[in-house]
Order: structure tokens, then C-alpha cells, then sequence
């Protein structure tokens, strides 16, 4: 796969406070999703600035498409757009009057005619179902329409790398699944997706890789299936296994389940071996 | 430098828990003599004396301390450059003794910056705030003030975050972009901080608010012996200055 | 800045600014009195305001500043109250930022917390009584609000630091033409600022 | 068991917006750990806030210790000192310089004397070991340690009921672990517990019984084991079983656990199912 962003030994400390990244090395492949999973407070936001040129590292570089970033305006406006960046407190995100001058917003920045504004907005306004709350004021949307809206205001300027902080914080479960399932079709079109959480459980449903972080480090990184049924690992940045795959995996150490078996993600592939069980 | 910082250093400064009143006389005593005595030497012994006890007695950071210094110092410079020209009939000229009352001036300037620094990098706002109610500065406003404080950190985060947000979507591309879009923030800004004052007002009742927001504190008592030591030290900068003044 | 101001000087202003605020701090007194929860209004303002004043904006010419708050407060809240959270503003940049100083607290709580909100609640007053649009109204109130402000600061230096030729007139042009360079452009960007957010407000 | 506090057809509507309390009644008995759950804008934040008389119905009635609540400042004294409210985000509730100067809010405001109050703060504060932040500013605490001040703050009061809302919200694993911990502790010291969530999981791992919201109204209330599992009564309120639960219902239909087999709550529960069929 080629690689679409590098952080290279990344340093960053908040003056007065504890140092956020540590020299730490990640790359990111074109049209994967990425977890970035560790306990509130490892640095995962912090990197996801870096990676949008927000931040700026005081040692360490960020390569985009195989070159070091450079920071000045114009660099930082072609980064910006080719990387969008979704917060996790939505609020912080929406001020226009209304969802439709919100999602404009990055779209004129672009230097866009009126007309193709108009085009990308009403794209991805239906892309993320939400066009008939085009003319809605943005403080009147419930929690999970406002980070739909975030989420419309970046996809407006067609980015080639999405990031997500926390993209499930706060919404409830019937919020959280339409979400889910709305970035899997994000991927499945092409997208490279990376987000931060410190839910195994999502990292578990969007994730094709996981980066695990603790203290400004990455501990491990690795395929979904592989790292996240790593007790040892986990453990070691204050996590454990999704249940399921922790229940797998108690299976398997009883005998229940042939070493070579995939371990299940969902609901519907833990029924699955269930009813293997029953059928023996 | 964020809005925390200078807060954040002070509160984990060596210092923190000595009490205010020790704090305050250093600070506040040093920066009265720093102005009413004659610059040279009275303020130029305050700006040494205040350098000695940040640095080596408090032990602030030293590049912490310069890079917060390098704006005030740089106020200075320019000020102090008007006073070496006069405007006189012939146009800008060199002033005769403008060297002279530039120097008593950044002398004057840079020992009174020192005591704010001192203060500013060892005592939260807060607790000075709490020693002015003590000394009889009205209670509603020093709620208003310790409330200010506490808000300012709260709507400073969201501030920054908001710009982040504006950044990540070009939202600074030009400079009219920019100043149209620091408009949207601190329009935003403002509801969310009276919805915020409004959720606290909750919060408060929540917690049998009576209308007064009493609190308990844990400060130490200020050291008779301690602001005695300090009262000789600024006695000690007076009598010198005095002395050197004397004339031959 | 700290120190800038000789002490019978920096006396002075702490007088000269006292009415305004005791004024205003019994204004507040009576309202907390009525309701307690003002207390959290005003200072969730204040902390707007500071907040406010930390933000960096572009200036018509080319750098970047800090916009003063002094039009919006003081068309938001008013003049007198603006006096109170104007020093508690200026008293967190100075401990906070190392912004302005305490014994120059007196001298710019006079310029930025009362002068400036005044010539600004003044003219935001007649601008909408001669019957000028809002937006006009807001921008006249800001921009020259920010200027007299500025003008008052450089007064302020001026009666400390004469100029040994041409004396308190002469010093006074020394300080505003300094003051002009970097404050005309951004009183400008801060009156056009004022005007956005005004309208902004106006949409929520 | 006693009755300690009972919501009585209560109707509450903010101005502009949508009606948040329905007609809701209520009881909450005293010693148990009660989960309100439901999706977000379901009306649980505002019921806790009728709870301990912060906002007063428009119409019905908050009946405490079977006495009809009175709404006069000597009466909001007694019954907020008996009926602790935490809210979800602590930052709406911490208004003080530093924790120790926070937490003694209560306790003078319930007038206790100078060392009374001092008292009750340093048991406080050992209560949720955070005796180590008694001097550290508000504003420099990390989410779990704002979440566990604003409790010491509710419980310096020595409230006979706890009120929590969305206690787990932004915490990571551990953070939640904790609290959750914690809160067990408290229950089984004779606290009663009532909590909102949007989280079968919080539900199933902390309350004994369970109330369901949906718009305004009670949709049901059973005991958490017989509850959960009521795969139509959740998905009524747009919520499915917990996993665990889940899963255990599907390796009945399947007939792998006898129907009259207690459901798994944790873990370890579910483990030794596995084990049991390994063992066949």
C-alpha cells in the first residue's frame, strides 16, 4: 500500500505541562482506517493536530505523500486540504448560522465559485443523510446531527485523508451504529480514515489497523484482527479485549474454538459460533 | 504562550504554598519602591534583588521567564526610544537629555516588569484575588473576579479549539477570511458563555446555593518573622538608594 | 507596561479611574442583590471579554493584533459595568499575560475600561439616534472607541514624558503617530470585526 | 423496601423546545442503584434535576420520604442536603479556585461550622482518593479527576441519595472501572443510587434495577437481570441487550443454557458458561 502521511519521532510539550508525544513514529497507508487507541490523556489528540499541520513539532517531522511538510501558508492550505480534521466536541466546530452556511464554510475557503460551494455542500449534505436539515440554525441539532454536520463540513472539501477525534464520544448507541456504519462506506469508497479512541469496541467495528498509544508513544500497531486479541499488549495501555473477542478467546483456551479460527467483531459472528456449538 | 501557561507555571511553582501574604509583599512592596524611589540605583537594586529571589529562590524557569519577558522588553525598547528625540522647531531632533531619561526609564520599567513576573510566575491569580477579599476589596466582586477566572480557562479552551476548527478549513486562507471568521468565533463565543453561566446557575443549585459562595480555605498563615525578614530586605534597598543619593 | 508610569503619575490614575469604578461595582452590588446568578453573567462576560482580547486578528496593513472588546462590550453591556469587568479583564492579562502592569492599572483601566467604552456607548448612542444603520453605528462605535482609547494612552504618556522642546503637545504627537502606525489599521479591523460579530448575533 | 423518592406525573417543558418530561411517574427505593437508561434527549438530565428540586415541575408532583416536596428555600435546604445531584459535565458544577476550596461549597452551604465543613471535605476527599488534589486549580484537572471531585463535593453533604448523571461519560476503561467501583462501594454502604446513561453496559454492571425512557415517559422498569434481556422492551427505546446478555440469550434459543440459568452480568460470568460447555 503506499503511505500517505509519516510522523517521524514526533516531540511535543505543552509548556508547563507533561510532554504529550515522545518520539513518536507512525505512518499511515492510503485508504485504510487507523485506530488510534489508548486511555484518555496518551496524546492521540495531540498527534491528530500534528497531522493537520496545526500543531507544529518541536522535534520530528510529518511527511505528507512522501514529503517532510513544510508549514508556511500556502503548504499549510494545500495540507489542509488534502487532510481534514472532524473535533470531538462538534460544537466547537459549527458557527455559521445554519447547517448549510456551515458546510460552505471550507468550501468557499477554497477559493470555490459560489455555484461548485453550492455542488459540494449539497454532496455532502446527502452523503451524510442530512440534507433536509440544510436550512436548520446549527444550535437548534441534537448531539448526533451536529457531529453529522462537522463531519459534512469537512467531507466538503473532499479531502484525501479524514481525521476523527473521538467520533463516538457522547452519542448513543442507535447514533453511534448509523455512524459507523456511514464511515465504512467512507473506506469502502476510498477514504483513508484515522481516528482516535479509547473504546476497543469501536476500534474493534471501523478499524483495519490499530495503533496503540500510551504516554506519547505507540506501544504496538497492527492488524485489527491480530492486535486487538493481544491481552498483553492491551493491558499494557490499561485496555482489554473487545468482550467478544475476549469471550473468543476464553473459547479457545477451553477448546471451544480451533486455533486457526477468525475471531468474531460483531454480534452476528459470535452467534455464528454459537451455533456451531449447538450443532456439535 | 496560551492563556494557561503563565496560570499552570505558577501553580506548580516551588513556591505555591508559601503563603500569599509573603508572596504579595515581595512582589507588591518591591514594586512600589521600584517606582516612587529614584531609578538609579534604588530601581536598578530592584530589578537585581528581583531577578535573585525568582531565580534563585523561587527557581522559575529561565526560559520561561524570558519568553514571557520578550513582550513587555519589547514595549520598553520602543517606549523608550521616543523619549531620546524632541520635536523641536527644526523638526525631530536628538533630545539633549534623552539618553539619560530613557535609561531612568528602562531602568524604572525593567525592575517593576521583574516584580510583576515574580508574582505572576509564583502565585495563581486566584490566591491573590482570595488576599484581596481579606483586605476588604468587596465580596461580589471578588466572586466575580475568581468566577472570571475560572470561565476564562473554560472559554479560552473552547476559543482554541474553535480557531483549530476554523483552521483545518482554511478558514484563515486570506486576511479578510480570517478577521470574517475570528468575527463567527467570538459570536459564537458569547452564547456559549452565557448558556455556560446559565448550566453553572444549575449546577449551583444543584449544590444548595444560598445566594453567597462561601468557601473553605486551606492556605497557610503568612510568617510574622518571614514578612519581618522582607520588610528589613526592602528597609536594606531603601537606605542604600538614600545613601547613595546623598551627594559627594 | 509595568512601570511605565512614574508613581505620582500612576496615583493619579487609580483616582481618576476610582469613581468609575466604585460606580459601577455599586451598580453590580445592587443587581447581585436582586439576583445572585448575576454574579455567573457577569463573569461568564468577563471572561468573554478576555478571552476576546487574547484572539489574534489580522490588521488592515499586514501584522496581527488583538482586538480590545471596549465597542462590543460596551454595546452589549453598557458603559458602567463594562468600568468593573474592563479592570477585572485588564487585572487577568496583567497577571496572566505579563500584559499592562499594576501600577498601570489605574492609567488603562481610565483609557480601555472607561473612556474607550464611553466614546463608544456615546457613539453607538447617536449613530442609531440620527438614525444611521446598525451596522455603521457598530462599526463608527468600535473604530473610534478603539481610538480614543488609544489617543487617551498616548495623552496619558505624554503628561509623564513631555518633550523637552516642544512640551506636552509635542510629546503627545510623538506618542500618537507611533500609536497611529500600528492602532489606525487595527481600530479599523477591530470596527469591521465588530460589525461581523454584531451581525452574527443577530442570526442566532 | 421504603419508598424515598417518588415523581408523580410530572410535566416539565423548557421554553422554545421540545416537552422533556411526559407525564413521567416515578418511585426509587431507598438502598437501591437505580439506571434511568435511554437514548440522549430522552428526558433523564432533566427528571434528575426534578429530583433534588433544582427545577420545579409545571405540573405533578416530587413526593420525599412519601412527603410532597415544598419548594421554599428552608424546605430546598433539607431536601438537597438528603438528595445530591451530579451533574455530566463537572465543569458546570466546579466553580471554585482550587478542590478543597470546591468541595467545602456544600457543607457551608448547608451551614456547618468552619471545622464541621473541614471535616467533611478531607472524608470526602479520602472517600474518592483524591486527598493528593486537595491544593491542585479546578481548571488543571483531567476529565476522571473533575468527575470524581464533583462527586466528593455531592457526598461532603452526606446526602441519603446520589444522583448521578451520565457518571461514566468521556472516561476511558480504567477511569470507568474505577468509578464504577467506587459507586458499588457506596451502594453497598447504604447509599441509594439513581444514574442516567445512554449505556445498557453502565446498566447492567452498576443498578439493580432499571427504568427505560423514551420522550418524556417511563417506557418500563424491571430488575436489571429481567429487564436487559427483554430484547422488545430495548428495542422500543432504540437500545439492544448488553453483549454478554446478548450473546447468553442466543446460546438459549440454541438451547446451550437451560432457560431457567441466570443470565452473565460480567466477564467472568460468561467465562465459566464457557467453561461449563467445554465440559459436556
Amino acid at each position: 500500500m503506499t503511505e500517505i502521511l509519516r510522523a517521524e519521532a514526533l516531540c511535543y510539550r505543552f509548556p508547563g505541562a507533561v510532554t504529550a508525544l515522545d518520539g513518536l513514529s507512525l505512518s499511515v497507508d492510503a485508504g485504510e482506517s487507523l485506530a488510534i487507541l489508548g486511555p484518555n490523556g496518551a496524546g492521540k489528540s495531540t498527534l491528530l493536530l500534528h497531522l493537520n499541520g496545526t500543531l507544529r513539532p518541536q522535534s520530528g517531522r510529518v511527511l505528507l505523500g512522501g514529503a517532510e511538510a513544510r508549514y508556511s501558508r500556502a503548504a499549510l492550505n494545500d495540507w489542509r486540504r488534502r487532510v481534514a480534521l472532524v473535533l470531538q466536541d462538534a460544537d466547537d466546530q459549527l458557527f455559521a448560522a445554519t447547517v448549510f452556511e456551515d458546510v460552505s464554510f471550507g468550501p468557499l475557503n477554497l477559493g470555490l465559485t459560489e455555484a461548485e460551494a453550492r455542488a459540494r455542500v449539497d454532496e455532502a449534505l446527502a452523503a451524510l443523510s442530512i440534507s433536509d436539515l440544510a436550512a436548520r440554525p446549527t444550535h437548534m441539532l441534537s448531539g448526533g446531527q451536529k457531529r453529522r454536520v462537522a463531519i459534512a463540513g469537512a467531507l466538503a472539501m473532499r479531502p484525501e485523508v479524514l481525521l476523527l477525534d473521538e467520533p463516538t464520544a457522547g452519542l448513543d448507541a442507535e447514533g453511534a451504529a448509523q455512524l459507523i456504519t456511514f464511515l465504512e462506506g467512507l473506506v469502502a469508497g476510498g477514504m483513508t480514515l484515522v481516528f482516535s479512541t479509547h473504546d476497543v469496541e469501536l476500534a474493534s467495528a471501523l478499524a483495519s489497523r490499530v495503533a496503540l498509544f500510551r504516554a506519547g508513544q505507540v506501544m504496538a500497531t497492527g492488524a485489527v484482527g491480530a492486535l486487538l486479541c493481544d491481552r498483553a499488549a492491551l493491558s499494557g495501555v490499561g485496555l482489554a479485549p473487545p468482550i467478544l473477542v475476549d469471550m473468543a478467546l476464553e473459547a479457545r483456551a477451553l477448546g471451544l474454538i480451533p486455533d486457526w479460527a477468525e475471531l468474531p467483531r460483531s454480534r452476528a459472528d459470535f452467534a455464528a459460533l454459537l451455533a456451531t456449538w449447538a450443532r456439535r | 504562550m496560551s492563556i494557561a501557561t503563565m496560570d499552570r507555571i505558577a501553580s506548580q511553582s516551588r513556591w505555591r504554598a508559601r503563603p500569599v501574604a509573603e508572596k504579595a509583599l515581595i512582589g507588591l512592596g518591591f514594586l512600589a519602591l521600584a517606582i516612587v524611589l529614584p531609578p538609579w540605583p534604588g530601581a536598578a537594586l530592584v530589578a537585581a534583588v528581583m531577578l535573585a529571589i525568582t531565580f534563585f529562590g523561587a527557581r522559575v524557569s529561565l526560559r520561561f521567564w524570558l519568553s514571557v519577558a520578550a513582550l513587555p522588553l519589547g514595549f520598553l525598547l520602543t517606549g523608550a526610544a521616543v523619549l531620546m528625540v524632541q520635536i523641536g522647531p527644526e523638526g525631530l531632533a536628538l533630545a539633549p537629555g534623552g539618553p539619560a531619561a530613557a535609561a531612568a526609564l528602562a531602568v524604572r520599567a525593567l525592575a517593576a516588569t521583574f516584580c510583576l513576573l515574580f508574582l505572576a510566575t509564583t502565585t495563581p491569580a486566584a490566591d491573590l484575588l482570595g488576599a484581596a477579599r481579606r483586605l476588604g476589596l468587596p465580596g461580589e466582586i471578588v466572586e466575580i473576579a475568581l468566577l472570571t477566572y475560572r470561565f476564562v480557562f473554560i472559554l479560552a479552551e473552547e476559543a482554541a479549539a474553535m480557531t483549530v476548527a476554523q483552521r483545518a478549513r482554511l478558514g484563515h486562507a486570506t486576511r479578510r477570511r480570517w478577521l470574517r471568521a475570528t468575527g463567527q468565533v467570538i459570536a459564537a463565543l458569547l452564547p456559549r458563555a452565557l448558556a455556560r453561566a446559565r448550566r453553572l446557575e444549575l449546577g449551583l443549585a444543584a449544590r444548595n446555593w444560598q445566594g453567597e459562595m462561601r468557601v473553605l480555605s486551606a492556605r497557610a498563615p503568612a510568617r510574622l518573622p518571614v514578612l519581618a525578614l522582607i520588610l528589613c530586605g526592602q528597609a536594606l534597598v531603601v537606605a542604600l538608594t538614600l545613601w547613595a543619593g546623598r551627594g559627594p | 507596561m509595568e512601570g511605565y508610569l512614574p508613581a505620582s503619575h500612576a496615583i493619579g490614575w487609580y483616582v481618576a479611574a476610582a469613581p468609575f469604578f466604585v460606580a459601577g461595582t455599586l451598580k453590580i452590588r445592587k443587581l447581585v442583590a436582586e439576583r445572585p446568578e448575576a454574579r455567573l453573567t457577569l463573569a461568564a462576560s468577563g471572561a468573554f471579554a478576555f478571552v476576546l482580547s487574547a484572539l489574534k486578528i489580522p490588521s488592515v496593513t499586514g501584522s496581527c493584533s488583538h482586538p480590545t472588546g471596549t465597542g462590543l462590550g460596551a454595546v452589549i453591556f453598557g458603559p458602567s459595568v463594562m468600568a468593573v469587568l474592563g479592570v477585572i479583564v485588564l487585572l487577568f492579562q496583567a497577571l496572566l499575560l505579563a500584559h499592562g502592569g499594576l501600577t498601570t492599572l489605574g492609567a488603562n483601566a481610565f483609557s480601555m475600561a472607561i473612556v474607550g467604552p464611553w466614546v463608544a456607548w456615546a457613539i453607538w448612542k447617536l449613530g442609531r439616534g440620527i438614525g444611521l444603520s446598525v451596522a455603521l453605528s457598530v462599526f463608527l462605535a468600535a473604530c473610534l472607541g478603539d481610538l480614543a482609547t488609544y489617543i487617551t494612552t498616548s495623552l496619558q504618556l505624554a503628561l509623564a514624558y513631555p518633550d523637552p522642546a516642544s512640551g506636552f503637545w509635542g510629546a503627545a504627537l510623538k506618542f500618537g503617530s507611533i500609536f497611529a502606525v500600528t492602532q489606525v489599521p487595527l481600530a479599523i479591523a477591530e470596527g469591521f470585526l465588530t460589525v461581523i460579530v454584531m451581525d452574527a448575533l443577530a442570526g442566532k
